[in-house]
């Protein structure tokens, strides 16, 4: 297990050498996917072994810890130090500081401070096999995509952007290697170290373009990383001052046992502080949406599909320690206002990518408000929606992507009877956006599990808010969605072209509309099988969380969405009625896309949605969402440090 | 193209009993821009007067349009008898006057249920549209007909009303008068109403000025002009104040019309107190030759008449502005900028009547 | 803010109290003396003349000298009444109850008793009406 | 009293009349005449509508409008004509701009003559048009059948 | 300018303007532009009407058959639906209206009806 | 609750909820009438209005249309068979929201601009209502710790209306919304005509919309449930006053439509919101605190 687990940090990292150096596009597309296949191969292989072997905890040390050990610490210098030059290259020098105290603190502990106990530092148990699995399989077959899509990007499309694929796709798989280290560590230096390297992998990943704006969102990206990064610092430093670990399991199970110790919490704090930065939550939100200028669906997609979830996954470790005190509550709250707000600012945009984003935002804060409830019921809810997002977000992307490349345009607006044009396309939208709000799937499970949970929750305020807040939320979340879906299924005005997809891109688009169907099929199972020993780990209980009677229910609906329509196809098939033009008060110019005008002749007609940009604008609500959500981190931090400090 | 809707409106559409046209551009419920068409009702019947002689078309010019047709023959006979130096007997003009003011009535009655038709209050509607059944009734009393009356000629008016019948007619206006106060009071108190009234569609007063708005349109805009003020008919012996309201929104066109409803209510009373006691038509003879411009206040404002005659039986030129004609740019303006579900309630408000605009 | 629900006060007693409604296609409804529904002739006192014919708006009734019959075509008729005003005999007039609808638009003719004094007893052109 | 049951929706629209018309066609489902005693609903929408009131002697510019409108009826329809105008063309039928009659562009089932035409003449076209409404039904079941 | 008979003045071309301007600025309405074509005259008469208050002034142009009259609908807006009207139905030439509908204000399918009537009239 | 009984009430729902709420309807739009001063049509009427519409010709624009009106309805009927059946609360709302969507899907299969309008509206409609559905569910578990109907009913001693006061002054404000009545009617136009003509149903054909209307019916059987479920308890003599509730709860509404102007979508949204908030938030509130 050790080794496996080596391998899949080690492997990608000395992989991602191999597509820098190679410059002939063919054969640096074929280690590509060798390099994907063998990650995926991997990530997969060892979990199947894990699963084989009991599904067991293991706590273990990486063979030749000592060598790591030295590796991150000089690895985080380097770390600063390149982040220290480019601020001051780009004259941001606030980032310079961020990095230089985030850096220089936890080290110098590490270096001078007392002798650490010599403790495992690595962990594979439910979550983290729950995570590799998706790291390894998503993330490999976006590995896959970006090839084809850096290709049309540069060949085809952006013919100005100067070709670095090499760099990008090395630092794909740079990036593949710190997620694996990161969901296994359980050491937080060791965390710390694979935390930045995301960090600035995605900092260099939206800088990609080079473009003005790209590099001021990349800098976004990465001062807000880095503040996040300060958060983990302090935690570093207040476990090897005060508790004398920098073993994260020691200090969550430090906080369950004396939850009411502000002490205790402090840690808790700073790391939920700092997961709250990583997956995009209010106010940190800026840095995804601001992600979105990158190549287009590659980096964006591995931002939301897999590098957000590393801010999750950390507050699902957390979550136990969070039940019903300050951090939880922080946590929920600022999970469940990012649920609201974000959905809301999904319907006022238009730009399909910017509805994905906001999407992503919106989705984590509902795993988020999970989380910081900290019950069993809301862990299997949030773990159940990690691994939904990811897959039909990934597929999401993957296919706004294919759609912008074939039909010019990644606006909601123009994807208009995308069902009669391009349905192979259309299919795979379809399924990724039922996947995301429609009845028995993904969440709508932990909505119900979640509303249950906070009802319980018992602090009152939080509670009554949090349930608020989902109520809403999901009512917002619907209304994007559906408008969504219906310009695709709508008449169709373009004329049928060519496909501009690649294979490889839908090879990878139906892998995952394939797993996304699994996984709805297999609800049940995941659910007995994975979703039940994880929270029995973590919470030491096995609760039935949906009953029996509501999960035959949900079978029921699922069997609905898919069979009802399908049998009312084929009984409407032979129907056959009248064609008829549509109703347009009588001034239909005949082809019901045009009408007679005002001055007699034909005039195309448009129709778009609501986006409300009146009543819930980004314009008009960003900054109040802003301030609100940075009122209640505040507020929150300013309890539990004074507390600790008392 | 973005987030904007290019729709039509109408010409069939079941919130206007009268074809209108209108492309609009949206941007959710927003109107951006709104062109406005006309000619789905134009028949050209300016036109007939080389077909139909100068008295036929008295016949022609009632069936303008079948809401202010009355005053539609009236203003014609005017027109011809001005040209034709025709000196009308005082009682035809108090007929006149009484039946013009009972056409204001329902005129303004109708326009109350279509509005309410417009912002979906179906019962208010069939309320006003019940009152006006009464109107309606006497009008039939008294002309013959419901809504083409055919009594107007040139030189008086065809039918008298005898003195009983006059009493008659106040006696129900007063009994109706309670009810239509009831009635309208939810069109200006009512909380659903106003929120789709008030401060909707707001024209300036110099605004509608430059943009030629006339009748309730403009007094709405704090704008005092009332062609009856220029004492046609019996008005230089009726007392009567000319309605105004400075709130320049529907709310204020809606105040303006029932007020007026109040107000005809009284001139007909009026009318009835100090009708005298003559013939009621003058025999004419000879042909029209020469010009006459005559303004009239319709229920929907100055309708404006221009006739040539040149001698002979069939005239030179017969024009008719009609006051929804000139309220059109003022309702373009007001178009911009309001919502969807005003743009309907906007058009109600000038109280469109397509079949007199394009004749 | 206006008031809510003001209306509900004349609904309810609307409600309670008898509909406006007439029963009319089973309950015959009964006009007004003056009402203007059609066209009648009073074949007995026609001189034929024609007056009529020329001075009818819409041109809705045919006057046949030749044939003697008097005919009106009531789905063109728009009942102004200017055939009865200019009618020289007044053997026209214009009385309650209207053209019942149908599927088929037809014309109403009378045979005209009138025998004319003489040939060639009335000018052949007819001149313009009101001189 | 007889009750006539059954759901003839109407749709109305204005070819060129002159408005007297018109707001006849509406008293008619106002309170005094209340023709939703016959089920009548003033829908509006010619995809619903079973029975198409048209009034006015027809111009050009609707020409295509009304063929429009009508060919979006749905099986079986009746077109009845409301008015002297749009029977024949009534007093405008000299004018350059109409066709004269709406026999000119679509076939009329029930003509109700008029001046303007009464609430009560409608009402008693409404309940022919209801009796034709009820034999093209029967046709057309039968047709399908066959 | 010369008075026809009370509140009609007879101008030319080259008043117009002025006096447009003269009424705009001081807040006239304007009430209708008529045009006619008497038979015996042969040629256009185009009366200009304007309103303030209840007073009222009407202001003649005379215009030959293909002369050109300049278009009021930039100082007075509402004037396009009349200026469109004068051209599509009696085929007056009006210079460069602010929206022109390109004789489609009323969708006719006779040419220019009124003028027509003159000329086959003038042919009987 | 067994299994029998379960089929028994899922079965009694399918086959009496056309005739139930099709005589309802019947007599709302008597009543309707009679308040605005007229006669009225028979209370058959909208019988006579379904069986004509299903012999209508079948005209289309578009033929995704009729699968997928199909499908709404069925996924209504769906949904009600949950809620009679007594299953799970929330599952109901869910789906009933899955149901909304083929309807949405369907109107704006036509590209027809009416129709997409009216769409957009609907929309809007279904996510100002939808926070008060789901609140209505957390309420009924705020006083009887579950979801299921079924627990709901048997489960307490007397009526929950006692505990649920605000939700279900907020479940009636909404109530109009769902039932398409006058100040919310603003997507497809019951009565007196408005903008988007008949909004989502513009383009329905004969059949295609007398399955709507069916449709609609059956989702108002739920409505009317849940309306009921406030005041029933397990003594079974409360669904007396169940019935009597839903009677006058419908009867308001009549009222409500009759005596009220259709608002714009952003006032109604606001309106909607701000009771969901006020009536229903409140509520919560004080419930969590009496909970603890
Ligand atoms: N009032 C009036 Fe007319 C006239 N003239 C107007 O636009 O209604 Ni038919
Ligand atoms: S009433 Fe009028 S239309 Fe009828 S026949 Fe007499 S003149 Fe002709
Ligand atoms: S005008 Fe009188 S008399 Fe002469 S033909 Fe006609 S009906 Fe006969
Ligand atoms: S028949 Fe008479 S009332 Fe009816 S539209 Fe024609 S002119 Fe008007």
């Amino acid at each position: 297990m050790e080794v496996l687990v080596t391998a899949l940090i080690c492997f990608p990292f000395l992989w991602a050498i191999l597509p820098a150096v190679i410059h002939n596009s063919k054969r640096r597309a074929f280690t590509v996917y060798l390099g994907c296949g063998i990650v995926m191969v991997l990530s997969v292989f060892t979990a199947i072994q894990w699963y084989l072997a009991g599904g067991q905890t293991l706590d273990f040390r990486l063979p030749y810890q000592e060598a790591f050990g030295e590796i991150f610490l000089w690895g985080d210098i380097f770390l600063m130090c390149f982040i220290t030059y480019l601020s001051y290259k780009h004259n941001r020098l606030i980032i310079a500081f961020l990095s230089i105290i985030s850096t220089v603190v936890p080290t110098i502990l590490e270096k001078f401070g007392p002798e650490l106990p010599a403790g495992p530092t690595m962990r594979f148990d439910w979550l983290t096999f729950i995570m590799v699995l998706i790291i390894g399989v998503v993330g490999s077959l976006i590995g896959v995509y970006a090839v084809g899509y850096m290709h049309g990007f540069h060949i085809h499309h952006h013919k100005e952007v100067t070709d670095r694929r090499s760099f990008f796709l090395s630092m794909i798989f740079v990036f593949f290697g710190a997620m694996f280290g990161l969901v296994t560590s359980a050491n937080l230096l060791g965390l710390y170290f694979f935390w930045e390297i995301t960090s600035v992998t995605s900092f260099l990943l939206i800088g990609y373009t080079r473009t003005d704006e790209a590099i001021n969102n990349s800098f976004k990206a990465l001062w807000m990383n880095l503040l996040g990064g300060c958060g983990l610092a302090v935690a570093i430093s207040v476990g090897i001052i005060y508790f004398n670990t920098a073993n994260l399991y020691t200090l969550i199970a430090a906080a369950v046992k004396t939850p009411t110790k502000m002490l205790c919490l402090l840690p808790i704090a700073m790391l939920a502080f700092a997961a709250l930065t990583k997956s995009a939550q209010f106010p940190f939100s800026g840095w995804l949406l601001g992600a979105m200028v990158a190549p287009t669906p590659s980096s964006a997609l591995l931002h939301s599909a897999t590098m957000v979830k590393a801010g999750v996954y950390m507050l699902i470790r957390l979550s136990p320690a969070m039940a019903d005190n300050y951090v939880g509550n922080m946590v929920a709250l600022i999970g469940g206002f990012t649920f609201v707000a974000a959905s809301c600012f999904a319907i006022t945009v238009s730009d399909g990518k910017k509805v994905l984003a906001y999407s992503t935002i919106s989705n984590l804060g509902l795993i988020v408000a999970c989380t910081g409830c900290g019950y069993e019921e809301t862990i299997w809810a949030a773990v159940f929606l990690v691994i939904f997002h990811a897959v039909s977000k990934s597929m999401l992307f993957q296919c706004v992507g294919a759609i912008e490349t074939t039909i010019g345009s990644r606006d909601v607006e123009d994807m208009q009877g995308l069902m009669s044009i391009f349905p192979k396309l259309a299919f795979i939208l379809m399924v990724g956006i039922a996947g995301m709000f429609l009845a028995p799937f993904g969440m709508l499970i932990s909505k119900w599990a979640a509303l249950k949970a906070f009802i319980d929750t018992s602090s009152v305020y939080v509670s009554t808010l949090m349930v608020m807040f989902i109520c809403f939320g999901s009512a917002t979340t619907m209304f994007y969605w559906t408008k969504w879906m219906s310009k695709i299924l709508g008449a169709s005005k373009r004329e049928k072209s060519r496909d501009l997809t690649k294979k490889n891109e839908y090879i990878s688009m139906f892998f995952h509309a394939f797993m996304m169907i699994s996984l709805i099929l297999g609800f049940p199972w995941l659910s007995e099988h994975v979703l039940k020993p994880l929270s029995n780990d973590m919470f030491g209980v096995v609760k039935q969380v949906i009953s029996y009677e509501n999960m035959v229910i949900m079978i029921v609906l699922l069997c609905g969405v898919f069979v009802i329509p399908f049998i009312n196809y084929l009984l409407t098939k032979g129907q056959k009625g009248k064609k008829v033009i549509t109703y347009m008060g009588g001034a239909n110019a005949g082809d019901n896309f045009n009408f007679v005008s005002a001055t007699g002749d034909p005039r195309e007609m448009d129709i778009s949605n609501f986006y409300m940009e009146d009543l819930m604008g980004e314009k008009k609500l960003f900054t109040p969402a802003i301030l609100i959500s940075s009122f209640i981190i505040v507020v929150y931090l300013i309890i539990v440090v004074g507390g600790a400090l008392q | 193209m973005g987030n904007r809707s290019v729709v039509p409106f109408g010409p069939q559409h079941p919130v206007l009993p009268e074809p209108v046209h209108l492309d609009l551009v949206l941007e959710d419920e927003k109107v951006l821009a709104a062109i406005p068409s006309i000619g789905f009702v134009h028949r050209g019947l300016e036109s007939l007067t080389s077909k139909k002689d100068f008295n036929e078309m008295v016949y022609v010019a009632e069936r303008i349009c079948g809401i202010c047709s009355f005053m539609h023959g009236m203003s014609y006979c005017m027109a011809l008898e001005d040209i034709m130096n025709v000196e009308v007997p005082r009682r035809a003009d108090y007929l006149r006057t009484i039946w013009g003011e009972m056409s204001r009535l329902h005129s303004h009655l109708l326009w109350l249920g279509l509005l309410a038709d417009g912002f979906g209050f179906e019962s208010l509607f069939m309320h006003s549209w019940r009152l006006r059944e009464k109107i309606l009734d006497m009008f039939e009393a008294s002309t013959g007909g419901r809504v083409i009356f055919s009594v107007n000629t040139i030189g008086g008016v065809l039918k008298d009303m005898p003195a009983d019948m006059l009493k008659d007619f106040v006696r129900q206006l007063d009994e109706m008068e309670k009810e239509i106060r009831e009635t309208t009071a939810i069109f200006l108190d009512d909380y659903t109403v106003k929120s789709r009234l008030v401060d909707i569609g707001i024209i300036s007063g110099e605004d509608a000025i430059r943009r030629g708005a006339v009748g309730p349109m403009m007094r709405a805009s704090g704008i005092n002009v009332d062609m009856r003020k220029n004492g046609y008919g019996a008005y230089n012996d009726i007392d009567f104040e000319v309605i105004t309201s400075n709130k320049c929104d529907s709310y204020a066109r809606c105040e303006v019309r029932i007020g007026e409803i109040f107000q005809s209510i009284d001139i007909i009373r009026q009318c009835v107190a100090k009708i005298p006691d003559t013939e009621i038509n003058t025999k004419v003879t000879g042909m029209p030759n020469g010009e006459s411009i005559i303004r009239v206040e319709q229920p929907r404002g100055e309708a404006f008449y221009h006739v040539r005659a040149n001698g002979t039986k069939f005239l030179d030129r017969f024009r008719v502005r009609t006051p929804t004609f000139a309220n059109i740019p003022a309702l373009a303006q007001t178009l911009q900028g309001c919502q969807y579900s005003d743009v309907p309630l906007l058009v109600l408000t000038i109280d469109p009547c397509i079949s007199c605009t394009e004749r | 803010m206006g008031q809510f629900l003001p209306f509900s006060k004349q609904v309810l007693k609307n409600l309670f109290s008898e509909p406006a409604t007439t029963q009319y296609p089973f309950v015959p409804r009964e006009y007004p003396e003056r009402t203007r529904g059609h066209v009648d002739i009073d074949k007995d006192s026609c001189i034929l003349c024609g007056m009529c014919m020329r001075s009818c708006p819409p041109g809705a009734i045919k006057v046949d000298r030749a044939g003697k019959t008097w005919s009106i075509n009531r789905f063109d008729c728009i009942q102004c009444g200017y055939c009865t005003e200019k009618c020289p005999k007044k053997c026209l007039s214009i009385t309650p109850g209207y053209q019942e609808p149908g599927p088929e638009k037809f014309v109403y003719m009378v045979e005209v008793p009138y025998e004319p004094p003489k040939p060639a007893a009335k000018p052949a052109t007819p001149t313009p009406s009101q001189s | 009293m007889a009750k006539i049951h059954k759901s003839p929706w109407l749709l109305h629209y204005d070819g060129s009349s002159c408005n007297g018309c018109d707001i006849e066609v509406l008293a008619c489902t106002t309170p005094v005449y209340d023709v939703e005693r016959f089920g009548v609903i003033n829908t509006g929408n010619p995809m619903h509508a079973d029975i198409f009131l048209i009034t006015g002697g027809i111009n050009s510019q609707n020409e295509a409008v009304v063929k429009q409108i009508y060919d979006q009826m749905p099986q079986p329809k009746v077109v009845i004509a409301v008015g002297t105008c749009a029977c024949t063309g009534g007093i405008f039928k000299e004018c350059y701009n109409i066709k004269g009659g709406a026999d000119t562009v679509i076939p009329v089932d029930i003509y109700v003559p008029g001046c303007a035409a009464r609430p009560e003449s409608i009402i008693d076209g409404v309940v022919k048009g209801i009796g034709l409404f009820k034999e093209k039904a029967a046709a057309l079941a039968a047709q399908s059948k066959a | 300018m010369q008075e026809l008979k009370t509140d009609l003045f007879l101008i030319d071309k080259a008043e117009l303007l002025n006096i447009i301007m003269e009424k705009k600025n001081a807040l006239w309405r304007l009430c209708q532009i008529c045009c006619s074509y008497p038979k015996a005259e042969d040629h256009f008469e185009i009366t200009y009407s304007f309103a303030n208050g209840q007073e009222l002034a009407n202001y003649r142009l005379i215009a030959e058959r293909e002369e050109e009259v300049p278009s009021i609908s930039r100082v007075y807006k509402s004037a396009i639906y009349y200026e469109n009207e004068m051209h599509e139905l009696w085929g007056l030439h009006v210079e460069n209206i602010k929206q022109d509908f390109h004789d489609k204000l009323y969708r006719i399918d006779v040419e220019t009806p009124f003028l027509e009537k003159e000329e086959k009239n003038d042919g009987e | 609750m067994t299994i029998q009984t379960r089929v028994l009430f899922a079965v009694l729902y399918v086959v009496l909820t056309p005739f139930v709420i099709g005589l309802l309807d019947g007599f709302d739009r008597k009543i309707s009438a009679r308040m605005q001063g007229r006669r009225g049509p028979s209370v058959l009427q909208p019988f006579f209005d379904l069986k004509k519409l299903f012999e209508k010709e079948f005209l289309t624009a578009n033929k995704m249309q009729l699968f997928l009106i199909r499908s709404y309805l069925c996924f209504i009927v769906l949904s009600g068979i949950i809620f009679f059946a007594g299953f799970d609360l929330l599952l109901v709302i869910f789906s009933l929201s899955t149901a909304a969507m083929f309807l949405i899907l369907a109107s704006t299969a036509t590209h027809s601009p009416f129709a997409s309008q009216g769409t957009s509206r609907e929309l809007v409609q279904i996510m100002a209502c939808e926070p008060m559905e789901l609140l209505v569910a957390v309420g009924f578990y705020l006083a009887t710790s579950t979801f299921t109907v079924s627990d709901i009913v048997t489960k307490s001693p007397v009526a929950n209306i006692r505990f649920l006061p605000g939700f279900f002054v907020g479940f009636v404000f909404i109530l109009t919304i769902k039932f398409r009545k006058s100040p919310f009617d603003i997507s497809t136009s019951h009565h007196a005509h408005q903008e988007v003509i008949k909004g989502v149903t513009s383009e329905m054909v004969g059949k295609e919309y007398a399955m709507v209307t069916i449709a609609e019916w059956y989702e108002n059987a739920i409505l009317l449930g849940i309306v009921g479920l406030f005041f029933v308890s397990s003594n079974i003599l409360t669904v007396i006053g169940a019935v009597i509730a839903i009677l006058v709860v419908w009867f308001l509404e009549i009222l409500i439509d009759n005596t009220s102007a259709r608002v714009k979508w952003q006032l109604m949204l606001k309106l909607a919101w701000g009771t969901t908030i006020v009536a229903a938030g409140m509520n919560l509130f004080l419930l969590e605190i009496i909970r603890g």
